[in-house]
């Protein structure tokens, strides 16, 4: 996650407090979509961000996920985002941001 | 010693009898002698021989380093 | 443990900002800063202080920012030093093995990195500090501070032996002998290998042959009667006494002997010149040391017009058991020595 | 060729009324072993000392270790040597184990003698540690090489040969506790599974660089700097028919008692018919000028491919120029076709960068390495010494020196040592024995 984002995330937890956040991640990649979940709820893996250390324990879900995909407009989702869902590793993604979310987060839909 | 001397910008020429030992060492320019405990005069043979073969070899020696090379090079006696 | 660490890291993993600040000057502060945090997770002792550089300010003046590193760390007491982890960041690389090999020159502490396998500054450093294989980018940050780390953690507290293939570092040509805890014997190792071999099977050299390092080949003398040539010999051919107590065998020092106005090297019955290499069987060096070191040869060349003048001192050095690095240094004395009097060419005599 | 070995293990030397040997003790008697000593006008003083692994004892110079044996009939333990030529490796000899008979300077040492431990740290790096040892410290009137580095050890080395057949004598009429066959059909007759078995030679590379007689190691008295790689029965060099020389820096020698149980031949003695045919032994040599080493590669890889062998193991006593022997033997051998692998120590330096052997080639891809000559090793003093501690540093020994910028001497005042590796008496141990192996650190 870049150092903006970083300092996004950080600057809207402060201001409403980290219970009441929510961060839905869009990216195409598990790999990826894990160190960002990671970022936000234990801090950044890299320590090169202003998370760095910083543990919000965000709740953090990435779109495709039954959770958020239920909460969306069904014609919406299909006209943004199912064609993505076919193409990419559904399953990979959404394993590898449970696996983090559960071990990091502390906070929950 | 070859190597750190040539590195330094300085011609030189190994006179060694194990060739294989300069070649791994990689000394460039090598003149076979005839063995390790007496180089250049074997003492089983007669004093001018043995003045004949150090002269002839020590020239060979002098040869190679007025000759420009390319690679690693073991140069002939006689 | 109560063991006090350094960590050095550029501008990015420091918090001061991407490639913008890359021109960051080397800045200390006290305690884990940035990534150094991830090592301090690990480590099991204190992080007390965080070297902050930016990479193009080390690259482009590193002479200058190892001096102020240095400078800053003087007055510090601290037993280990960690740089990186670097990841593929070239530039990176490069500062860490920089500093790191400045480090443990001035401080004598160990000094650990870690960086990708195609970061060149691995290739560069690993036989000064010791560096262990790492991920490609900042993704895999917490795994290779974790391996740094846990190293410096063996290392302040144990005795050691640490053996590249066990700790898992880059393998930094350093090779010792190393008693097998399993006490398995030579012949029994020779005898697997065979049948491995035989059988097609893989099996691991204990003495993987190591690539030759060559140097460039130096010019063709254009003309040796303009020259001055010196003699130097690999054959212990020193005066009898040895004066300067050259060592047999696995020598490491050397002596310059003076032959101006000699015709030949006298030998060891009339007090001249003999042998003290142990490699070899002395009795025909002994008997005529131009057998070794050919004087009366090259005086033969000097009046003759082939050669310039030969030098008035000729060299020398014990080949037999003496180490390649030991030998080396001594070749470079050695030519310093040389170029010093204006010798152009140089015969060596090995036995 | 069929050779019975019959062992009596000793369990306890100690000096009494007769010589004899009685449920694993060995009583000598001091008086009459040392007149064998003294049989040499050249001893000028002897004694002899029983040491023990664990004993406070540090021993040095040390010359040479011998396995006290009989040969049944009474001929020489080593043929052409002790007495006259005849076959060894045949018939029943018998040998005291767990002890050697160990030679020590009692003043001078050289360039080939070494150091042995009986305890502490020190003990880690040599077999003869592990051995009970009956010490011949002894001086002799060699007037002509005491200061000299390199020494023939003439009079001492010999001495300690009679000494171990005196030795061995005391089990002449005596049935051993086990008898070991050690048998090897000629190759022509060896049955049809063996023939399925890869065929597989030992080629022993022994120390034979001077040119002048004396100092190398000699096979049925023959000096080995003259002869050309030859085809040898294990049994031989098991039984006698070779021994030690004295001219290599001390951690690379192969002693008598080496060539006496030479590990890499008993490991394929073992291994002969389960896993190998093992087709026997080539004797090469170290040699000192090119040609000679190239000759005696070109006649190993012959003699191996004539054999049919399509395996070798190739050791080598000595470092230095003799790399060069040993590297061109491995390639000659690859070459071949035959899947060769090499045993030898390296000489990577005190910090462990230089390059570990002097001549390399990538055809030597499979290498045993035991040691590093030059790795130092510093040792607390020892309650006793046997011999003249001050001979490491004083008399040249490989591993010694008098004084040095940054190490001082050798041997220090309150009698500790600091040395390389090359000092460890047959420390290396390439005929098989090493635990050691080299590492990247």
């Amino acid at each position: 996650m870049d150092l903006e984002n970083q300092q996004r995330v950080k600057d809207l937890a402060e201001e409403h407090g980290p219970e009441n956040m929510l961060v839905v991640l869009g990216g195409a990649e598990a790999e990826a979509s894990g160190l960002a979940v990671e970022t936000v709820t234990n801090g950044d893996p890299t320590f090169a961000g202003p998370l760095a250390g910083v543990q919000l324990g965000l709740a953090c879900y990435h779109v495709l996920e039954s959770e958020i995909k239920e909460a969306i407009d069904e014609d919406v989702y299909e006209e943004q985002i199912s064609m993505m869902e076919m193409v990419l590793d559904v399953d990979d993604i959404i394993e590898e941001v449970k696996t983090y979310r559960e071990k990091y987060s502390k906070y929950k839909l | 010693m070859a190597k750190e001397i040539e590195r330094a910008g300085i011609t030189i020429v190994q006179m060694a009898n194990l060739v294989p030992v300069a070649k791994t060492t990689g000394a460039n320019r090598i003149v076979p002698t005839i063995s390790i405990p007496y180089p250049l005069g074997d003492p089983k043979t007669p004093e001018d021989e043995q003045w004949k073969v150090r002269y002839t070899r020590v020239g060979a020696a002098l040869d190679a380093l007025e000759t420009d090379i390319e690679d690693q090079t073991v140069f002939k006696v006689g | 443990m109560d063991k006090k660490a350094i960590v050095y890291i550029n501008q990015f993993f420091g918090q001061v900002g991407g490639e913008e600040a890359a021109d960051h000057p080397p800045e200390i502060k006290e305690g884990a800063v940035g990534a150094a945090q991830a090592l301090a997770a690990e480590f099991a002792g204190d992080i007390t202080h965080t070297v902050i550089c930016g990479d193009n300010f080390m690259s482009s003046n590193q002479e200058e920012a190892t001096a102020r590193i240095l400078e800053m760390l003087e007055d510090i007491d601290f037993d280990i030093f960690f740089a990186g982890p670097a990841f593929q960041a070239g530039r990176y690389g490069n500062a860490c093995g920089a500093i790191g090999k400045a480090v443990k020159e001035e401080f004598a502490v160990p000094v650990i990195s870690s960086m990708n396998e195609e970061n060149p500054g691995g290739e560069m450093f690993k036989k000064d500090i010791y560096i262990f294989p790492g991920g490609r980018s900042g993704a895999k940050m917490r795994e290779d501070a974790k391996k740094m780390a846990e190293f410096g953690n063996e290392i302040l507290t144990s005795e050691g032996p640490f053996p590249a293939d066990e700790y898992g570092f880059y393998k930094r040509g350093i090779r010792h002998q190393y008693f097998r805890p399993d006490e398995k014997t030579a012949a029994e190792r020779a005898l697997d290998m065979l049948l491995k071999k035989m059988k097609g099977e893989e099996y691991t050299s204990e003495l993987p042959i190591p690539e030759v390092d060559r140097v460039d080949i130096a010019p063709a003398i254009e003309d040796l009667s303009q020259v001055k040539v010196a003699l130097v010999s690999s054959g212990g051919i020193v005066p009898v006494g040895n004066p300067d107590r050259i060592q047999s065998a696995s020598a490491t020092r050397w002596g310059k002997y003076n032959i101006a106005g000699m015709d030949r090297l006298e030998n060891r019955a009339s007090e001249g010149f003999k042998t003290i290499h142990a490699g070899f069987d002395p009795a025909a060096a002994d008997e005529d040391p131009n057998r070794v070191v050919p004087v009366d040869a090259l005086r033969k060349f000097e009046e003759e017009g082939r050669i310039g003048k030969l030098h008035d001192e000729f060299y020398v050095t014990v080949g037999t058991g003496t180490t390649v690095g030991e030998a080396a240094r001594m070749g470079q004395e050695i030519a310093e020595d040389l170029k010093d009097a204006g010798v152009q060419a140089v015969i060596l005599t090995s036995t | 060729m069929k050779l019975e070995l019959g062992n009596f293990p000793v369990k306890e030397i100690e000096f009494g009324e007769q010589t004899a040997y009685q449920d694993g003790t060995l009583t000598i008697n001091k008086e009459e072993a040392l007149s064998v000593v003294y049989e040499d006008d050249h001893i000028i003083d002897a004694d002899l000392k029983i040491v023990e692994p664990g004993d406070e004892v540090r021993l040095v110079p040390v010359k040479e270790a011998i396995e006290p044996r009989y040969r049944e009939g009474g001929g020489p333990v080593f043929p052409g040597v002790t007495g006259e030529l005849m076959q060894a490796g045949e018939g029943q000899t018998k040998a005291l184990k767990d002890m050697s008979v160990l030679v020590v300077g009692k003043h001078w040492g050289g360039f080939q003698d070494g150091l042995i431990d009986m305890a502490g740290e020190g003990a880690k790096y040599t077999y003869f540690s592990r051995l009970k040892n009956v010490v011949l410290v002894a001086d002799t009137d060699e007037e002509f090489e005491k200061r000299e580095q390199q020494k023939k050890n003439r009079a001492l080395r010999w001495a300690g040969m009679r000494l171990s057949e005196y030795l061995g004598r005391a089990v002449k009429d005596l049935e051993p506790e086990e008898v070991q066959e050690l048998e090897l059909p000629p190759i022509a007759d060896r049955i049809c599974e063996l023939e399925d078995l890869p065929g597989v030679v030992l080629v022993l590379q022994p120390q034979s660089q001077m040119e002048e007689d004396g100092y190398n190691d000699l096979s049925y008295g023959w000096d080995t700097n003259h002869m050309l790689p030859t085809l040898m029965h294990p049994n031989e060099v098991l039984d006698g028919a070779m021994i030690s020389g004295s001219f290599m820096p001390c951690s690379s020698k192969w002693s008598t008692y080496d060539f006496q149980n030479f590990p890499l031949i008993r490991k394929l003695y073992e291994e002969h018919g389960e896993t190998l045919n093992f087709l026997g032994v080539i004797m090469s040599n170290l040699n000192v000028s090119l040609e000679e080493k190239e000759r005696s590669a070109q006649f190993v890889a012959q003699i191996a491919s004539t054999l049919g062998a399509e395996g070798a193991i190739v050791a080598e006593e000595g470092y230095g120029n003799p790399d060069a022997d040993y590297t061109a033997c491995l390639v000659a051998l690859e070459e071949a076709g035959i899947d060769t692998v090499g045993v030898s120590n390296e000489a990577t330096g005190r910090d462990g960068t230089s390059q570990p052997l002097v001549a390399m080639d990538p055809k030597a891809d499979a290498l045993v390495s035991t040691g590093n000559v030059s790795e130092l090793i510093e040792l607390p003093p020892m309650e006793t010494v046997i011999g003249e501690l001050e001979a490491l540093a004083r008399d040249g020994l490989s591993g010694g020196w008098e004084d040095d910028e940054e190490l001082g001497p050798s041997v220090r005042e309150d009698g500790s040592i600091i040395m390389e590796n090359n000092a460890m008496f047959c420390g290396d141990g390439v005929t098989g024995w090493s635990t050691k192996t080299m590492k990247e650190f």
